[in-house]
């Protein structure tokens, strides 16, 4: 349902910056139904990728095998990020908060976490440089807390301060895909709001999932369930090991 | 191999074994383990399963990366120990983002102490690591995010092939490995093939690293397993999924490494090892036409 | 061509046309010439014959560059002319060296607005060039030279092929074009050869320019002549002694520029008014194997 | 004989960065006599060219087929110039000064030249960064003043402060091969002297050349002529068009 919903998100033709995960099947779904010529770039180089087989990583051979251009991780983040040629970034994160931060790096305090993540990777810059991103990640307080605890991926406001004034040049965290409803940055505050609801999904069932009172878009939007050739792509083509889907 | 790691990697270097994924060498890594090196300096984008496993044979001090995990799968455990608290040797690090390393790489290879950057605003980052700084635009008054020059020690890469004297050619994913060559005080290159002279001279705009850069050249088949060689062999996902649940045990990583690392002399006999791992992963043929170099 | 030109080349705008002495794009230099734009800012390491040509016509009202010579022959007159104070359209210029010009690029191509370096002490460039200015290195207090960013309104480069939405391939000397297309606003491709789309996915790591930042691709075979196309063919190494003379002699190279550029229509005129060039200069083949890109 | 004696100067292994002209036959001399490994790198980014006809241009495309590698300029400058693998730099000019700084931008006012010359191309850099650098140019006391009319390639001392205080990574224009004879760097001032006289050259018609009263070493050396392998090789097949002996 996320993968559907966030492939909807793509417009043909579009520049996307593609993680491992649900955003690639995102992206591969799109590409297999309504936008054909979107361009996916990875973080490792390979950019306009085909791949025959889902990829496992985003360093996959077969994101190579039959891509238009491969290049080097200096020309990726130069010559593509920051030269603002990333239309769409995605991101996902194991706390997202309520100005769109995204954190990947640690739980706890830095010098001494109770769980050590990954980090950033691409994720920051590419919060920093894409036109717009769209942030995946399932409903629940702990992945939703009001301020996480490390900023990896900036999103509209960081210390208190709009990320415009902070000479970011993409417009961050438009809108933010989880399980059950689509949060949207308010355009005045920044602050992430209810927009719209999975099908017999209520409003309680997202506050619930999120550490803040959320706020609400005036008028609710309503999501259609995947169509059937998008569950029929994503269960026998895409993913047919359910590398990705089950979890 | 053996020579190649006994010459230019020694206790307490700044080590950097490259590869975005692809072209990663194992082999190497596993070498270093064998011959029991201390507190190195690992620098790594990626540091991937074999940072995993150096950190757990205790090769390392401290660790420079970008992003610590076992990609598509989960945690690399050992590093996570370490960084927790919860066992295993201590290990110091300093990370920065993708392009933060990605530009230090690039600094150091040219000689520059310093990289600019439209970065880290917003991010908590510079707060966790202050060599993140920065530099105001002598053009507009802009402030610029900078990382300092990355300069190791030495640099090993993994190469499609190789000429004798170290003319090096790779293709597919090129990752940072070109900088970080250039950036080292010394390169060791480790082939799937050694190749005559005029192989690399045929198609000279594919060469990566030339000679004058390299101090050793090992030919090493298979040596990046379980990562990859585009045209050679494949990924061992499957493998990258098995360090999940061995790489969670302090124990079944050490006698991992009795087993496949330690227990092994050479990458030869590793592959002894690992019956019918090469007719699993062997590349199927997708070889694309060649350009004419002709005037 | 005539269409390209028309739609992304305006006068007073900043125009490059790089290709160190491979695959510089005559036939859009003579395009422009044709269509009579004015005031231009031209760009380019080597202004080389195809500048001296747009000098001469009127074209340019400034020239940023590192070195203006025909190589290996003698000068450009009519840029000396105009410089010297002896006669022809006047000219502005901002000059560096090519290190400089080629950071400009790279600066523009990145969106940083400057490119540090460990240049120009102890030289006369920068009280020549006020742009060449200095910043202090936040980790070892040094001071590195800068210089600004240049991001051209358009930038034309020739390749030896592309597919139909623009993904370009080039081989041989690569110069700077990569970094000054994107550095610039709007890129033309002009080639030799328009392939099908699985050309270019065959061999993805010679792909130097994607279609996402290309806005016209141009089919112009010989379109780079009298300079080359490696593979395709040589440098016309006799028109370049030749226009010594021709361009010594203003009232010559105003005979030149009515014949050769203004009196024909396009570049298919051009080679009909060349009969037998395209026998003496057509590359022979020397084709490199291809590699595997399989998994 | 400048060809020859500029070629004896260039160990085998060492990397070059080549000139057109004169340089250029120079280091495929050398190739073809006692340095066979000698890596030539071209500021068009050919790097271990073996031409099979001598280039008429840095960028004739006998220069990349055949070669090691070929690099954008980008790389040219950075990795391999600045990052100081280049040993040894060919620097040519209009006019060569007392320390050694080149000019091959103008003479007379840079803002209204009688004579416009090329520029820089890559030689300032060159100057700056090669491990050491040869000059090669004729006598004349035009050729040589005291003071150059712009510097464009620095030398051992500019507007008196000696290189080394300046911060430049190489060590300069070491020696100075003409037509009659080479000049070396005085170690402690700078200054370009007498070293070595070609057969049958009193010093006199040397001071003659020289625009400033000329030093010299304590003892001079004597050069050797061309061998006749050299001279079968330069003229009959490195040049035999003659395209850069006559001159």
């Amino acid at each position: 349902m996320m993968a559907s919903v966030a492939a909807r998100e793509l417009a043909d033709g579009e520049v996307v910056f593609v993680g491992i995960g649900l955003p690639n099947l995102a992206c591969n779904l799109a590409r297999a139904t309504h936008a054909p010529r979107l361009v996916l770039i990875y973080e490792s180089g390979a950019v306009g990728a085909a791949p025959e087989r889902l990829p496992v990583s985003i360093g996959d051979p077969a994101l190579v095998t039959g891509s238009l251009m491969v290049c080097g991780m200096v020309d990726v983040f130069q010559l593509l990020l920051q030269n603002g040629r990333v239309e769409v970034g995605f991101l996902g994160g194991a706390q997202v908060d309520r100005y769109g931060n995204i954190n990947t790096t640690v739980i706890g305090p830095y010098a001494r976490p109770t769980v050590r993540l990954p980090g950033s990777g691409g994720a920051a810059e590419i919060a920093i440089h894409a036109q717009r991103t769209l942030v995946v990640s399932k409903l629940s307080p702990r992945a939703f807390p009001e301020r996480v605890d490390f900023i990896t991926s900036p999103g509209h406001r960081s210390g208190g301060v709009p990320r415009t004034q902070l000479g970011m040049p993409g417009a961050g965290p438009v809108k933010v895909i989880t399980d059950k409803a689509v949060l949207e940055a308010d355009e005045a505050t920044g602050e992430l709001v209810l927009a719209a609801l999975y099908p017999g999904v209520d409003p309680s069932e997202v506050q619930a999932g999120v550490g803040w009172p959320l706020g609400s878009r005036p008028r609710l939007g309503r999501i259609d369930p995947p169509t059937a050739t998008d569950l029929r792509l994503l269960r026998h083509v895409l993913d047919p090991k359910r590398l990705h889907l089950k979890a | 191999m053996r020579d190649a790691i006994a010459r230019f990697v020694h206790d307490g270097d700044t080590v950097v074994i490259e590869g975005f994924t692809h072209l990663i060498c194992f082999a190497a890594g596993h070498e270093i383990i064998r011959q029991g090196r201390r507190d190195l300096t690992l620098c790594r984008l990626t540091p991937d399963l074999i940072y995993d496993q150096m950190i757990a044979a205790g090769c390392a001090r401290k660790l420079v990366f970008s992003w610590a995990g076992n990609p598509g799968v989960g945690s690399l455990h050992a590093f996570r120990r370490a960084v927790e608290g919860k066992g295993g040797p201590p290990l110091e690090i300093e990370e920065y983002s993708h392009f933060g390393m990605v530009a230090r790489f690039a600094a150091g290879a040219a000689r520059l102490p310093f990289w600019p950057m439209r970065n880290y605003m917003g991010t908590d980052l510079p707060a966790a690591n202050p060599r993140i700084r920065h530099v105001t635009c002598p053009y507009t008054g802009a402030a610029l995010a900078t990382v300092p020059a990355l300069n190791p020690d030495v640099t090993i890469i993994h190469a499609q092939r190789a000429d004798a004297l170290g003319n090096t050619q790779l293709w597919g994913l090129v990752g940072v490995q070109k900088e970080a060559a250039f950036a080292s005080a010394h390169v060791i290159v480790v082939v799937e093939e050694l190749v005559e002279e005029a192989v690399i001279r045929s198609d000279p705009n594919r060469t990566a690293v030339p000679a004058m850069i390299v101090d050793a050249v090992v030919v090493e088949p298979w040596g990046a397993h379980p990562s990859y060689a585009q045209g050679y062999y494949d990924r061992d996902n499957d493998f990258y999924v098995a360090w999940e649940a061995i790489s969670r045990d302090p124990d079944a990583l050490e006698r991992y490494l009795d087993d496949c690392v330690r227990g092994v002399s050479d990458r030869a006999a590793y592959l002894e090892k690992h019956p019918g791992l090469t007719a699993r992963l062997k590349a199927a043929a997708r070889f694309c036409s060649g350009v004419n170099y002709g005037f």
